[in-house]
């Protein structure tokens, strides 16, 4: 009961216990080499999608604005991440501020852009800024090494380098809850209601005291850092960042994480992130089916559609919905529905 | 004393004249009652002086704080700050939010943090919000709404919306309070309650209440004054019982006997 | 609380310090009976047209092997995983079968940003990596247990103008080259042969035109090329432009040769030009560079191999590619003395040489990971309706 | 002519109406009277094929119509109005009235109609290449209402046709539903100002959360004490 | 011969340009009846353009005499029974869904299109020949009458198009459910058929484009994907809201691309076009021809 309680009175107490098992998970693997080293990679990639898709929420699901430009902030991230510890070589915090930073300004720049726009258009347009990034990425040798790509090492703290991906793993793990518990505070304060009034009533919020063009570009920026960020522990990870991976697709990707697991939702990201990783990986391990061409796109494909058919509002909202809550009501005899994040 | 003084206000659609040359004077502490047809501007009226449009002409003086200022000055986000709020038509609230929530955005402007010492719950962050919890509290509770604190916005029936964004309005602790059509879709007796309730409020607040309303009822119980428009233009202004005998509102706005 | 956290953090990272690095045994993938071998590109998606004849030429290859009684007393089992053409998928997969699968070996992974991407990695393990489907030029650096074998296209660049200036005596070259890592590379390959030819002169800058790979409207190129008035123009563009860049030729009436890469040399390719409907005189001053030896009889094998293991596909550059990776790797087997160990299998490979096989000669040296760099220029003829390419030159050397 | 036998209906979990039975005969007005959230407006959904019913049925002239698509219950000749002003408003008026016909497209063609509906609302025919969205709200209800006489209905119902609109508005609202009933339209009427509702009715159903507490004929209901404290208010 | 160039450059421009429109009508349509952002409008058309392929091969090869009009024929049979089992097997289970939720049924749509077309036809590029084959010339200047082919057909469908939303009472009744589909059902629209008809005419359209299409991309799994794209952009530039717009876009961006691609750089050519565009659009929210929503507060 008093675990119950806990659970449901401090808000941070899921994040931090799910932080903690998933700690401990690794740390047994490290020892013990439970995962094989691809599913530790996948883990990787489900954690810097993680942080994509909560800035993404952020923009999407709590403000209410759409871009399917975000890829070329990521990409960008992960550009400055190689090109700042190549060239200048700074330390691993530094740079990966610096490489959220910096596409931060940038999405000022996209955000005065969509207090122009909105909806469809406002995606399209946002598309074809993207898709423009991209080509610029290929043309800026200079900074990107065009086709060649460029190459970098994993990163060192106090002289540990993290070449083994299981301690990159604890690494980005780390980051990726300090990202969550941020995320959690401000989304439960002033700037986060801000966000959703402007979503759910511009006209209400404006008369509330909310600056519209001050939260658009604010979510915007946000936004951009986050997947800077994300960005950045992606060029950490992967070692290598190529100008082609940052396009239409990618950005379209990020749309789907945060409606697959849930908007405005940060376990909905993590979520989400984690379907759009493994699914089309599990698929093309299934038996038999797994060698016909192409399987693996079509069932993803399926997926996704099946989880907007049955869980429209997302994967992670709907099992919060159905069966978490009302698991907290009937244990604690609550009024209380409505997530808390 | 005058608390909103709109002085020779003239908006324009394109060719469409949608408020003419209008003035009027609204007395602090008084409920104020501004009635016309549909169409006639009343809206409209609402919307220039909170910001939402640009009258072409004119000026909307307010006294607040001890001194006046023109709220033509000013931009949409900077009115509740200078102690003028108001509700909408077709209830604006903030659907996917809860009650609890909807009134902290009220709260808005008074609510002095940044995004880093939000995000990092930075010392002076939770009293700072535990503040504007408690107060949110109290007016739910003046509202019979406490009950419903955490749960959706966008779930309430239509009467507990409507109290709703009435007190997401008293949370920015404003001087004025612009209500448009605060009685519309509620039947006769509940009409009555929201009448006893506009009076606590003005009492209870301090406030100056400023309201469009086609509920005849409501507006000739409590109103002091009373502004008729029609085309955008003011027909007469006066108490209830001179608005009431006038043949020209009759003619415009009321209608005859209420036989068909 | 955040500070509670990252107390734990800080404990997990001094204890993952304090644990001994991964050791891997270097005859791993190999038992009494099987060589388990790795191999990485995509088979799925809009690059899938290279990836499915490619491995559908490997495994021919490896079928045909173990049909025979396979190699070194055991049969060859190929792992093959898809990346679809993602670099990051591909360093995965690449770990992957490193570590989780143990393969003997990586054969023929696919695609330059994979290959790249997944370099150090293969660098770091030791494990021998034989042939890419790759003409990235990074390659021939990364170190002994890298074994390209297809040329470089900056080394085709080269060739190609050598064989410009040599063959074609152009004095006013144009290029059209595919805006991304192939055609970049080859531009730089066209021009680092003039100028160690001493020709620059020769390469009209004015006409050096980029399109992008997908392109579908040639109009401006074109005419940027017919305006200055080229004696000679090399498109170095993968096939599905390439094939839309000669029909637009015939449209805008060009009418000098056009050479292009060895991408391109095969049968397929000029089935997408259609050449009688589209480019009846445009297909005429096709050239195309080969490094395969690709006369009737050195494709007999692997014409009666597709025929039995992949009847329905049909046969081209691609599915020669992989063909080739097989051979290769194969080769190296049957060239090694000793245990079947990453070390000796390395010290075979390094005293190879090949020449029974698709390619001309393979062969390595201590230190030296060029890949193939003979090549041959063949032009497009046509037989009572029919249209194939027909060895002009003979296999020549930058 | 319709009636509904022991309707119940949900929202999701959400009890909406709870055993409602309800009759309207030929020619007669009868209004649905109720606070908000008590059943009105889904009584209405349920008739017209918007909500499908749990429990109960639906018949309109001994046919039973209980769940059909809300298109094929038009044919039946049940037209619903629904609250809010639902018109087009990206539509001319014009285009708006002939949607409303689209029910009778195949017999008449729309247009003739047209000088026979202005006739009830001769301010709409000054506008007729205007959009919908630019009319003031008393004309919107008017067009909503005009659109719904287009398909000649045999049954309407409207959903708060006084929402939101000026004294004068209202009395000319309900003149014309008067008229229109006169002419043989058989109506059946949802609204908050019971007073009147009460007036142009001939009979009534009081609900209260999904449940019909009070029936019977409109004036012995408007001279009932509690009705009277529930829902008529002070005022009048 | 400057302006010749200069001629050659714009008419090659609306030859492309007429394509990108002919793909964006769809996506417009779809759009505005049943809003859904269909970002699987092009690989649907691919889809159709293999199978008219395929019909195109088989009826040559089994010696038709009209191979190319049996395939035409061949292709709007198919893609109105595609459309039509895409909107009931997809579209219309997830209808009630929000906007993004649809858009991510059709992202779904992509890879399962795209994923079954590899499967299915493989992966090898194929020729397709044009409507009108060869060319003509006029001095230096190259006509191709399948352009003309091509233009005219954008402006027919274009003009069908118009009229039928425009005047038909079928017209109306698709106004009438993109608004309100709700009250249209109360009205005794058949909104279900209405959007069933639009999917189903909206994917013939995105056949033809992509049968007209195909001869200057070749028929192959990703022969939409950059059409499609600039589909998208020509769409949003002319205005969600009409269908001169998308025409008119798709034009821009065909002459555009290829003036930059000769007067100004062909490797900068993607960023300078889409620049140019974006900055249209932020001065044009709404497109060149779009209405302008009027807010209500």
């Amino acid at each position: 009961m008093a675990f119950f309680k806990l659970f449901n009175n401090n808000p941070y107490f899921k994040y931090i216990l799910g932080s903690i098992i998933f700690v401990i998970i690794v740390f047994i693997d490290l020892q013990l080499g439970l995962f094989a080293s691809r599913t530790v990679n996948l883990l990787i990639r489900v954690v810097y999608f993680s942080v994509v898709a909560i800035g993404f929420n952020i923009l999407l699901g709590y403000a209410g604005q759409i871009s399917l430009g975000h890829a070329a902030f990521m990409g960008f991230g992960a550009y400055l991440t190689a090109f700042i510890s190549n060239n200048y070589g700074l330390g691993f915090l530094p740079t990966i501020i610096l490489s959220g930073l910096i596409p931060m300004v940038f999405g000022v720049i996209l955000g005065l852009v969509a207090l122009r726009l909105e909806r469809l258009y406002l995606a399209i347009a946002t598309l074809g800024i993207g898709v423009t990034i991209e080509f610029v990425f290929r043309e800026w040798v200079w900074f990107t090494n065009g086709f060649s790509g460029v190459r970098l090492s994993r990163p060192e703290i106090f002289g540990f380098a993290f070449n083994n991906s299981r301690h990159f793993l604890l690494l980005s793990t780390i980051i990726l809850f300090i990202v969550i518990l941020f995320t959690y505070n401000l989304i439960n304060s002033k700037t986060g209601r801000a966000l959703s009034a402007m979503r759910d009533s511009g006209h209400a919020a404006q008369a509330m005291g909310i600056s519209l063009f001050k939260y658009k570009l604010i979510a915007f920026a946000l936004s951009a850092f986050y997947v800077g960020i994300a960005g950045s522990l992606y060029a950490y990870a992967e070692r290598y960042v190529h100008p082609s991976t940052w396009g239409a697709e990618l950005s379209l990707d990020m749309l789907a994480m945060v409606v697959i697991g849930g908007l405005a939702s940060i376990g909905g990201s993590v979520t989400g992130a984690g379907f759009l990783v493994f699914v089309p990986r599990l698929v093309q391990d299934l038996p038999l089916i797994g060698e016909i061409t192409n399987i693996n796109f079509i069932l993803t494909g399926l997926a996704m559609i099946l989880v907007i058919r049955f869980m429209p509002i997302g994967i992670y909202n709907w099992f919060d919905y159905k069966f978490i809550q009302p698991f907290y009501i009937k244990r604690l005899n609550l009024n209380k529905p409505g997530g808390d994040d | 004393m005058k608390k909103l003084e709109v002085k020779n206000m003239t908006k324009r659609f394109g060719g469409l004249v949608a408020v003419d040359d209008l003035s009027f004077k609204v007395e602090e502490g008084s409920i104020f009652g501004l009635i016309g047809p549909n169409g006639a501007g009343k809206t409209t009226v609402f919307n220039s002086i909170t910001r939402f449009y640009n009258p072409e002409e004119g000026e909307v003086i307010l006294r607040t704080k001890g001194s006046k200022i023109d709220l033509l000055d000013y931009k949409t986000h900077q009115i509740a700050d200078l102690g003028l709020a108001r509700t909408f038509q077709n209830v604006e609230l903030f659907g996917k939010m809860t009650v609890l929530d909807n009134m902290l955005v009220g709260a808005h402007n008074n609510i002095k943090t940044n995004f880093l010492i939000e995000g990092f719950r930075l010392p002076g962050f939770k009293k700072k919000e535990n503040q504007a919890k408690t107060k949110a509290m109290e007016i739910l509770n003046f509202l019979g709404l406490k009950k419903l604190a955490h749960q959706f916005a966008d779930s309430q029936p239509y009467g507990v919306q409507k109290l709703l964004e009435l007190g997401r309005v008293l949370m920015s602790e404003p001087e004025i309070i612009l209500l448009d059509e605060p009685a519309a879709g509620m039947n006769d007796s509940e009409t009555d309650k929201l009448s006893d309730l506009l009076l606590k409020i003005r009492d209870e607040y301090n406030l100056t209440v400023f309201l469009v309303e086609h509920d005849m009822g409501l507006v000739m119980d409590i109103c002091d004054e009373i502004v008729v428009i029609n085309f955008g233009k003011s027909i007469m202004q006066g108490t209830p019982k001179e608005i009431q005998v006038s043949p020209e509102v009759q003619e415009a706005y009321l209608g005859g006997d209420d036989e068909f | 609380m955040l500070k509670k956290l990252s107390k734990v953090g800080v404990m997990a990272l001094v204890a993952a310090l304090l644990l001994p690095g991964l050791v891997m045994a270097s005859s791993q993938g190999v038992d009494d009976n099987t060589i388990t071998i790795g191999s990485v590109g995509v088979t799925s998606g809009p690059a899938a047209f290279i990836g499915q004849p490619y491995y559908e030429g490997m495994r021919a290859y490896f079928q045909t092997v173990n049909d025979e009684g396979g190699v070194l007393g055991r049969e060859i089992e190929l792992i093959h995983r898809d990346d679809e053409f993602d670099p990051a998928q591909a360093r995965d997969h690449v770990e992957e079968l490193i570590y989780d699968e143990e393969v003997f070996a990586i054969v023929g992974q696919l695609g330059t940003p994979g290959v790249i991407s997944s370099a150090q990695l293969v660098s770091d393990s030791g494990i021998p990596s034989v042939y890419f489907g790759s003409g990235a030029t990074e390659l021939t650096e990364l170190g002994e247990n890298f074994f390209p074998v297809q040329p470089n296209y900056v080394y085709e660049g080269k060739l190609m103008a050598k064989y410009a200036v040599e063959h074609f005596e152009a004095e006013n070259i144009a290029v059209l080259y595919q805006n991304d890592d192939v055609g970049r590379d080859g531009i730089q390959g066209i021009r680092e042969g003039l100028a160690e030819l001493d020709m620059e002169d020769h390469l009209n800058e004015d006409a050096v035109i980029s399109h992008n790979p997908n392109q579908s409207d040639f109009t401006a190129p074109m005419q940027r090329i017919l305006v200055q008035d080229p004696d000679m123009v090399i498109v170095f563009s993968l096939s599905q432009a390439a094939s839309l860049i000669v029909r637009a030729a015939e449209d805008f009436g060009l009418e000098v040769p056009m050479l292009t890469t060895y991408s391109n040399a095969d049968a397929s390719f000029l089935a997408t030009i259609e050449p009688s409907e589209t480019a009846p005189n445009a297909i005429h001053n096709l050239h195309v560079m080969g490094w395969l030896d690709v006369d009737d009889e050195s494709l007999a094998p692997l014409i009666t191999s597709m025929e039995e293991y992949y009847p329905d596909s049909t046969i081209n550059a691609y599915t020669m590619a992989g063909w080739v990776a097989g051979e290769t790797f194969v080769a190296g087997l049957r060239n090694l003395e000793g245990d079947i160990t990453w070390e000796n299998y390395i010290a075979g490979m390094n005293t190879l040489e090949f020449t029974d096989g698709l390619a001309a000669e393979i062969s390595f040296e201590p230190g030296v990971r060029q890949g193939v760099t003979f090549m041959a220029v063949s032009k497009v003829v046509e037989e009572d309706g029919e249209y194939f390419f027909e060895q002009l030159t003979d296999f020549m050397e930058f | 002519m319709l009636k509904l036998h022991d309707i119940s209906a949900f929202y999701g979990n959400i009890n909406a109406l709870s055993k409602i039975n309800l009759k309207v005969k030929k020619g007669e007005i009868v209004s649905l009277l109720g606070a908000n959230g008590a059943g009105k407006s889904s009584t209405l959904k349920v008739i017209s094929g918007l909500l499908e019913p749990r429990e109960g049925d639906v018949f309109f002239r001994d046919n039973k119509i209980t769940g059909m698509e809300p298109e094929i219950i038009v044919d039946h000749g049940i037209i619903h109005i629904p609250e809010g002003r639902q018109i087009f408003p990206a539509l001319t008026v014009e285009e708006n009235l002939k949607i409303g016909a689209y029910r009778i497209r195949k017999s008449t063609d729309w247009r003739d109609k047209l000088d026979n509906i202005f006739e009830y609302f001769p301010a709409l025919s000054d506008r007729r290449q205007q959009k919908g969205g630019t009319l003031s709200g008393g004309e919107q209800q008017m067009l909503a209402i005009a659109r719904g006489l287009m398909a000649e209905p045999e049954l309407l119902m409207l959903d708060e046709p006084s929402l939101g609109l000026a004294p004068l508005i209202v009395k000319d609202i309900f003149k014309i539903i008067k008229k229109i009933n006169s002419e043989g339209v058989t109506i059946l009427l949802v609204e908050q100002n019971a007073n009147m509702a009460l007036k142009v009715a001939n009979r009534a159903y009081i609900l209260e959360t999904g449940e019909i507490v009070h029936s019977g004929n409109a004036k012995d209901l408007a001279s009932d004490e509690k009705v009277k404290e529930a829902y008529l208010g002070s005022t009048h | 011969m400057h302006w010749q160039i200069f001629l050659q450059n714009v008419f090659g421009g609306i030859e492309t340009g007429s394509l990108y429109a002919l793909a964006a009508l769809g996506v417009v349509l779809i759009y505005r009846v049943s809003d859904v952002t269909n970002f699987a409008q092009g690989e649907m058309a691919m889809f159709s353009t293999f199978v008219t392929y395929t019909i195109w091969v088989y009826s040559a090869n089994a010696g038709f005499p009209y191979p190319y009009i049996a395939a035409f024929i061949g292709a709007l049979i198919f893609s109105a029974i595609f459309g039509f089992l895409i909107e009931r097997i997809f579209i219309r289970p997830t209808s009630d869904s929000s906007l993004l939720g649809k858009m991510i049924v059709t992202l779904g749509l992509i890879l399962m299109v795209n994923g079954s077309a590899g499967a299915i036809f493989g992966t090898d590029s194929h020729y397709m020949q044009r409507a009108i084959t060869g060319h003509i010339r006029f001095g230096n200047m190259i006509i191709r009458p399948h352009s003309f082919f091509v233009i005219g057909l954008a402006i027919v469908i274009m003009l069908v198009l118009f009229y039928m939303i425009k005047f038909t009472m079928f017209g109306v009744a698709i106004r009438a459910t993109a608004q309100n589909d709700k009250v249209a059902k109360l009205m005794g629209v058949p909104t279900k058929k209405v959007t069933a008809f639009t999917w189903i005419m909206a994917t013939m359209m995105g056949a033809i484009a992509g049968l007209m299409i195909a001869p200057a991309t070749n028929v192959y799994t990703g022969m939409m994907a950059d059409i499609h794209l600039k589909s998208f952009i020509a769409a949003v530039l002319g205005g969600f809201t009409s269908f001169v717009g998308p025409v008119i876009g798709g034009l821009m961006i065909g002459i555009l691309d290829n003036l930059v691609g000769y007067y100004i750089s062909t490797n900068w050519q993607t960023v300078i076009v889409y620049g140019f565009l974006i900055i249209i659009l932020i001065f044009k929210p709404y497109g060149l021809f779009g209405e302008i929503p009027k807010k209500k507060v």
